[in-house]
């Protein structure tokens, strides 16, 4: 039964596409039925799921490939491929859960839609391509899922179409995501150049097993070189410093999409992707550490802090989550950078189902507060709003990594252990410390402004959200409770079956060093957030009460991250400046410069006919379009000849005849 | 007996005597007849092809004009099928865009094109090549010239000295090797290549008149500049048959012209040609981003497509390492299925800006629509899906033959493939731009009425956009029809 | 002395040039048409006088061409002046001079 | 071949011809053109295509010169208009008559006498026709009658 799903793996991602497809031919008013397919294509998927991921149960280290050619150009054969393995089968079955819980979710969030059908075609078309690309096992295969889970997140930011900001999101985060994706596609040639194929496992002939990387590693810098040119991609795609620009925006779409695209699942398909290719970063490694796998440590470390910061001064309730993805990708980084890949894998999962019920809480949020994104408009919800705000408490907590009870606690101290033991540098360990209090203080300050205090503008008249929304909820603050008892180090679960070990329950690992260093930052974290927005929202002192308590004590540095860095400024005035001074730049060369060097040689060769015709000189200045005035005005002075008079022609005629006659006697 | 080649030949002309002479005024309905009859020609044609046999099929050799040794020489190979059936489907989709000059006269003259297109498809012997190069020419012109929109004398001028200075600089070019050589059999020619046409200068001078010749009609960097007025001004059918099928011809003579017969030479000025690809390939987009005009955008990312084409050839061709095999018959059959490709997909986006242009009354700024996508929802889901194909999104079309082109040509010239990478990231940009201006925003006021893709027009565009996916798919049997040619084609390279 | 192909030709040739004589300085349309008639005449003279002197051959070709010549001629004529009446009818004038729709 | 009949056949028709040419009454001319017709023929007679001859005679004396004939008729009132001569015409026709002389008296090989043949019956160039000149037979019927109904065509009254 099981193994019937192992080899038609295909069966997963092509439900929801079927779903997707039948959808869009659905007309605009066929809600239910667009709902309740894509509802059961999801459910499906996620049945299918559970069915692959069980016979991974059974072995350690399992994996299941089948590869297939997908088509033949000349003499050579180009092979996709589908793998199962604990890190494929864990992601499917994140991705389908989640999935479905978001697509119950937005039945009820986007009840009011004019566009609900074409929604739900778009979202089933992201989960098709999302459960497709994690388990492709060929390069090009993810990189094509990869361009369409790229293309659903283009469509769904720019969903609410008639605002030119959702569209000038969308395409900041198609054209941003792309810049990476070039360089994807680069090291993916080179790649293909190097190894002569792109199946990642192919009975050891694949590029990630022996025979690829003995190849590889003949020029251990080419193979660092491909992990950098392929990190570009999973930069873009993840969010990370200098690319994280579009994530933030793409909070421009609906909530959902959000919490399922831009929090849950594409975004970390980075992540993923280094984890899936990990081999190559770590090729030729000397104590685990790479070139290539240190340049990923410091763009995690630098994202994770920067982002952190920014969250901390923003206002937008979906922006503050957005950045706190940011970070939260960086940190994921950082751990694969310092070796710990099945600690960041496991991060990802966690993170997955809590931050998709920080997302949908805060769409509950919005949905209570009538479309209000602003914070400090907010206030008091915890009252009207009971099952939102203990979802999103469980949520808070979970990301802040409150250790113990929730998922994220225990991965982040997993995370924070690989990085104390990173040969290379201990300011990592140290940065990312500052990470975890900064991500407990934005945490804490934005718990406190939406439920706490007083109910201020937006926050009147607030309704708590239809059951068919929070019982998404609810599943999801299940999940990121019950998910830390695959985690806990007396009883590693996951972290084996990712590795490929066997878990072995042994109690006395529960209490580490690192348990206490994480409680003792994330209590401080927590402490300095509501010490410092104890009264936030309210006049307090000389503080009106619109203004944050942080920008009444540091108002520079307040300005400085709520504007975000002025990264945006900074690459509108360089990067984009430059490409659409080039572009005009090389719309003004085509148009003068070659146009007119065509031209000169048009002129030159009008300059020569008008030496031999003797016509007049008017059109010299002039260029190719002259020529024909130059051509015409000849025609005029020959034209003269032509009367009207046929008598005159048939004279020309009989003299030209008489001058043949003449020429052909005189040569014989 | 007649040939299935010579019939595919004169059917069109046969037409086009058909459609001067039909009583009725509108010359549309004969003129598709005459498309289904060529059509299915072309499809027996393929039909009865031998995937696997290496010469050419279906010959048919006829004394021509044996002073100069000059024979109506007809043939295909798997190159030559894919054009005809390329032609055969672009055409009867020209004849279906809007706004449509009407009149018998357009229509006739299509035909003859169409004829002429075939014609230089299956030629395998220079002067009937050429005769038929040429005749293509004309009635380009004249349909540009005639039923041309704004600054249609100009153009049209600009077109015609333009191709016809290469063109002459073809022709003497060959008079040149046929008396070096005697012969104007390509096969002949393309065996006698290897070891040097022509020697010293005069190699050089018959190099560059045929590669100049070529390079204006595909066109190259910077010889294009005569494309982006001509395909702005033609009328929407022209411009979708000069786009793809008419450009196609230069491109198709580089791979049976310049590059088996003047190996060495190509070898020499390789990377400068190059850097023309390159610069194809990154500045016409570049380009493209600052036009206002829609067709005039399309125009400048077709020179870019076609740049693609030229980089995987010379990156073939011109390298001075030997390319690996499968790099060779990557990039060979990247650059077939990039011809095919964008000859569907350029002509799908004319067909596309036409609609929009008819909508709108003949005005096609990006300024002057707005929030289509509130209005009309059909046109704008399948226009992004000729937009998409045309970016390169994987799934469609435009992947396969971009893909395989960077692969070929990464083995032999890393570097300009990576700086080429720059073409598809700045095409997305620009079609990012347009769909941002086109579809979103709110609803422009000249847009209120315009009406959703009709039923007549879902007829045209969703077996174009399926075949798009089709081919994005499962790909296999394009690459049937051209496999064979591509090995020989590397053979004769290596 | 018999005559010889070369008086023939001469003939011909005179006869030709009176014919081109008439067709060039006669402004009436009628004779042109007589002065092309008789140009053509020359030629059939010429073809008949290469006949006879030249080798023998079974067709006799230039008879042939002489007589396919004459049926051309005929219909030219036959049509020319049918075009001089309907000229006449539109301009009321046979006079060349005035004609000049042809100017360029 | 007699060469006092040739010479006389051959000044009347050069005659006739030149007075057709140049005769200022229309009338007058087209009476010279048929005499200069039938020079023509006699000189095929003398030749020994006496068919052709015929055929000469029947054809232009009797259709063309009558069409002439019709025409000036048809036309006459324009006929009293001044003409004018254009005397470039003679300038060219000389210049043309004297080339064409020049080289047929320099060309040596064309001083032969007439050999002697099979004379040639009209059942003989009935035979060519019908059987090698089928062909261009049945097209130059197509012509006539092409020519004929063109004529028609052209003649024919304007519909109002």
């Amino acid at each position: 039964m099981s193994s019937w799903i192992v080899t038609n793996l295909w069966l997963i991602p092509a439900l929801p596409f079927a779903a997707s497809l039948v959808i869009l031919s659905l007309s605009n008013v066929r809600r239910k039925s667009a709902a309740a397919l894509a509802v059961i294509g999801q459910l499906l998927a996620l049945a299918f799921s559970i069915l692959a991921f069980l016979p991974t149960l059974q072995t350690h280290g399992f994996r299941v490939v089948q590869n297939f050619n997908w088509f033949t150009f000349g003499e050579q054969t180009l092979r996709l491929g589908f793998i199962l393995d604990p890190l494929a089968a864990a992601m499917l079955m994140m991705i389908a859960l989640v999935g479905l819980c978001i697509f119950v979710f937005s039945v009820g969030y986007m009840a009011e839609d004019r566009n609900f059908v074409r929604f739900f075609a778009y979202l089933s078309f992201f989960s098709g391509a999302m459960l497709g690309l994690v388990i492709a096992n060929s390069l090009v295969l993810l990189f094509i899922f990869w361009e369409l889970v790229g293309l659903a997140s283009y469509l769904l930011i720019g969903f609410w179409i008639e605002r030119p900001s959702a569209a000038a999101a969308a395409k900041k985060a198609f054209v941003t995501t792309r810049i990476g994706d070039m360089g994807f596609f680069l090291g993916m040639l080179w790649l293909y150049n190097r190894s002569g194929t792109l199946l990642f496992y192919d009975g050891g002939n694949g590029c990630l097993e022996s025979a690829g990387l003995a190849m590889l590693g003949a020029s251990p810098a080419v193979a660092g070189f491909i992990a950098l040119l392929i990190f570009c991609g999973a930069a873009g795609k993840s969010g990370q410093f200098p690319l994280h620009v579009w994530l933030p925006d793409a909070m421009e779409g609906p909530t959902p999409v959000s919490a399922l695209i831009h929090a849950a699942t594409m975004v970390a398909a980075g992540v993923f992707l280094v984890a899936r290719v990990y081999p190559l970063f770590s090729l030729g490694a000397i104590n685990g550490v790479t070139p290539s796998l240190t340049v990923v440590v410091w763009i995690g470390v630098t994202t994770a802090l920067m982002a952190a910061l920014i969250a901390v001064a923003q206002a937008d309730i979906k922006r503050i989550l957005a950045y706190s993805t940011v970070s939260q990708l960086g940190l994921m980084m950082v751990s694969l950078g310092v070796g710990g890949v099945a600690a960041g894998i496991m991060h990802l999962l966690a993170h997955g189902f809590f931050k998709a019920l920080l997302f949908l809480g805060s769409g509950s949020v919005i949905h209570g507060c009538h479309g209000e994104h602003d914070i400090r408009k907010m206030g008091g919800l915890r009252r009207p709003m009971p099952v939102t705000f203990v979802t999103y408490a469980i949520g808070m907590m979970a990301l802040s990594g409150v250790p113990f009870f929730f998922s994220g606690g225990w991965t982040k101290e997993e995370i924070l252990h690989a990085t104390a033991h990173w040969p290379r540098s201990h300011a990592t360990y140290y940065l990312m410390l500052a990470g975890v209090v900064l991500t407990a203080l934005y945490m804490t300050r934005q718990i406190i402004y939406v439920f706490f205090g007083n109910s201020r503008s937006a926050s009147e008249r607030v309704h708590e959200s239809p059951r068919v929304m929070t019982t998404p909820l609810i599943v999801l603050a299940i999940c990121a409770i019950f998910f830390s008892v695959l985690l806990t180090p007396a009883w590693p679960w996951l972290h084996t079956y990712l590795t490929g070990e066997s878990a072995q329950f042994e109690l006395v690992r529960l209490i580490q060093p690192m348990f206490f260093v994480s409680l003792v930052l994330v209590g401080a974290g927590i402490g300095f957030g509501i010490w410092m927005y104890r009264n936030a929202g309210a006049p307090e002192r000389n503080r009106p009460a619109e203004i944050d308590p942080l920008e009444y004590a540091q108002p520079a540095l307040f300005r400085f991250l709520a504007n975000k860095m002025w990264i945006d400024e900074l690459y509108n005035r360089t990067v984009v400046a430059f490409s659409w001074m080039a572009a005009h730049l090389s719309d003004w060369m085509d148009r003068y410069f070659w146009d007119g060097l065509v031209r000169g040689f048009g002129a030159i060769g009008q300059l020569f006919a008008i030496f031999t015709t003797s016509v007049d000189e008017r059109g010299i200045n002039a260029g190719v379009d002259e020529t024909t005035a130059g051509a015409r005005s000849l025609g005029r002075v020959m034209s003269t000849a032509h009367s009207g008079q046929i008598q005159t022609y048939l004279g020309v005629v009989a003299i030209g005849m008489l001058a043949l006659l003449l020429l052909y006697a005189w040569l014989a | 007996m007649v040939g299935l080649i010579t019939a595919i030949i004169f059917v069109p002309l046969l037409g086009a005597l058909a459609v001067c002479t039909w009583p009725q005024k509108n010359g549309r309905p004969i003129a598709l007849m005459f498309n289904v009859i060529s059509a299915a020609c072309a499809l027996g044609l393929w039909w009865k092809f031998d995937t696997a046999a290496t010469e050419l099929q279906f010959v048919e050799r006829h004394e021509w004009i044996p002073a100069i040794n000059a024979e109506y020489l007809v043939g295909v190979d798997g190159l030559s099928l894919l054009l005809v059936l390329l032609t055969s489907l672009i055409i009867p989709f020209a004849f279906l865009a809007r706004p449509l000059p009407g009149g018998r006269g357009f229509y006739a003259t299509m035909l003859v094109m169409q004829s002429a297109l075939y014609g230089t498809f299956t030629a395998q012997n220079f002067v009937l090549w050429f005769l038929f190069y040429e005749m293509s020419l004309i009635p380009a012109f004249l349909l540009i010239k005639i039923w041309g929109g704004e600054n249609r004398d100009r153009a049209a001028t600009k077109f015609f000295l333009y191709t016809f200075f290469g063109s002459v600089g073809m022709l003497l070019s060959f008079l040149g090797i046929y008396f070096a050589k005697g012969t104007f059999d390509f096969t002949t020619l393309a065996s006698l290549g290897k070891h040097g046409l022509l020697t010293g200068r005069l190699a050089w001078l018959a190099f560059a008149g045929i590669f100049v010749g070529l390079a204006v009609k595909v066109p190259l960097f910077p010889f294009h500049t005569w494309l982006p007025d001509a395909y702005q001004t033609a009328p929407t059918g022209v411009s979708m048959v000069l786009t793809g099928v008419l450009s196609k011809m230069g491109v198709y003579g580089f791979v049976r012209l310049l590059i088996p017969l003047f190996p060495n030479q190509i070898k020499i000025v390789g990377p400068w040609l190059l850097v023309l690809a390159v610069c194809s390939i990154v500045f016409a987009p570049l380009a493209a981003w600052a036009q206002r005009d829609l067709k005039r955008m399309v125009a400048y990312l077709s020179i870019n497509h076609l740049g693609y084409c030229m980089l995987g050839l010379f990156a073939v061709a011109a390298s001075p390492v030997v390319a690996a095999e499968i790099d060779m018959h990557a990039a060979l059959s990247g650059v077939f299925m990039q011809i095919f490709n964008h000859g569907i997909t350029a002509a799908a986006l004319f067909y596309f800006v036409g609609l929009l242009e008819q909508r709108s009354g003949s005005r096609r700024s990006v300024d002057d629509f707005g929030g289509l996508m509130q209005r009309t929802p059909l046109l704008c889901g399948w226009m992004s899906v000729a937009m998409f194909s045309s970016l390169g999104l994987p799934g469609l079309n435009g992947f396969i033959g971009e893909f395989l082109i960077f692969k070929g040509s990464f083995a032999v010239a890393a570097a300009f493939t990576a700086i080429a990478v720059i073409g598809l990231l700045i095409t997305a940009i620009v079609f990012a731009r347009a769909m941002q201006s086109l579809f979103s925003g709110p609803l422009a006021e000249s847009c209120s009425a315009f009406p959703d893709l009709l039923r007549k027009e879902k007829l045209v565009v969703v077996p174009v956009t399926l075949l798009m996916f089709v081919i994005g798919i499962a790909p296999q049997f394009m690459f049937n029809i051209f496999n064979t040619t591509v090995v020989q084609m590397s053979r004769l390279l290596s | 002395m018999t005559p010889t192909l070369q008086i023939f030709l001469i003939v011909s040739g005179a006869l030709f040039s009176i014919g081109l004589l008439a067709a060039l300085s006669r402004r009436h349309a009628i004779f042109i048409l007589i002065g092309i008639e008789m140009m053509l005449a020359a030629a059939n003279l010429n073809f008949i006088a290469f006949w006879r002197f030249g080798p023998q051959h079974q067709p006799p070709t230039g008879v042939m061409i002489a007589i396919f010549s004459i049926a051309i001629a005929a219909a030219e004529a036959a049509v020319g002046l049918a075009m001089v009446i309907a000229v006449y009818r539109h301009y009321h004038t046979t006079n060349v001079d005035q004609l000049d729709q042809l100017r360029g | 071949m007699n060469s006092a009949a040739f010479i006389i056949i051959a000044i009347l028709t050069l005659g006739a011809a030149l007075a057709a040419a140049t005769l200022q009454k229309l009338m007058h001319a087209a009476l010279s053109f048929a005499g200069a017709f039938v020079g023509v023929a006699a000189l095929f007679f003398l030749l020994g295509a006496e068919f052709v001859g015929l055929v000469l005679v029947f054809i232009y004396i009797g259709a063309v010169a009558v069409l002439i004939v019709f025409t000036i008729l048809l036309t006459r009132r324009d006929v009293g208009k001044d003409r004018g001569f254009n005397w470039s015409g003679v300038a060219i026709a000389v210049a043309v008559f004297s080339g064409l002389t020049w080289s047929i008296l320099k060309t040596q090989s064309l001083s032969i006498i007439a050999p002697h043949i099979r004379a040639l019956t009209v059942k003989r160039v009935g035979e060519a026709l019908m059987t090698s000149y089928v062909w261009p037979l049945q097209c130059v019927g197509l012509l006539l009658t092409a020519a004929l109904i063109g004529a028609l065509v052209l003649v024919m009254e304007e519909k109002r």
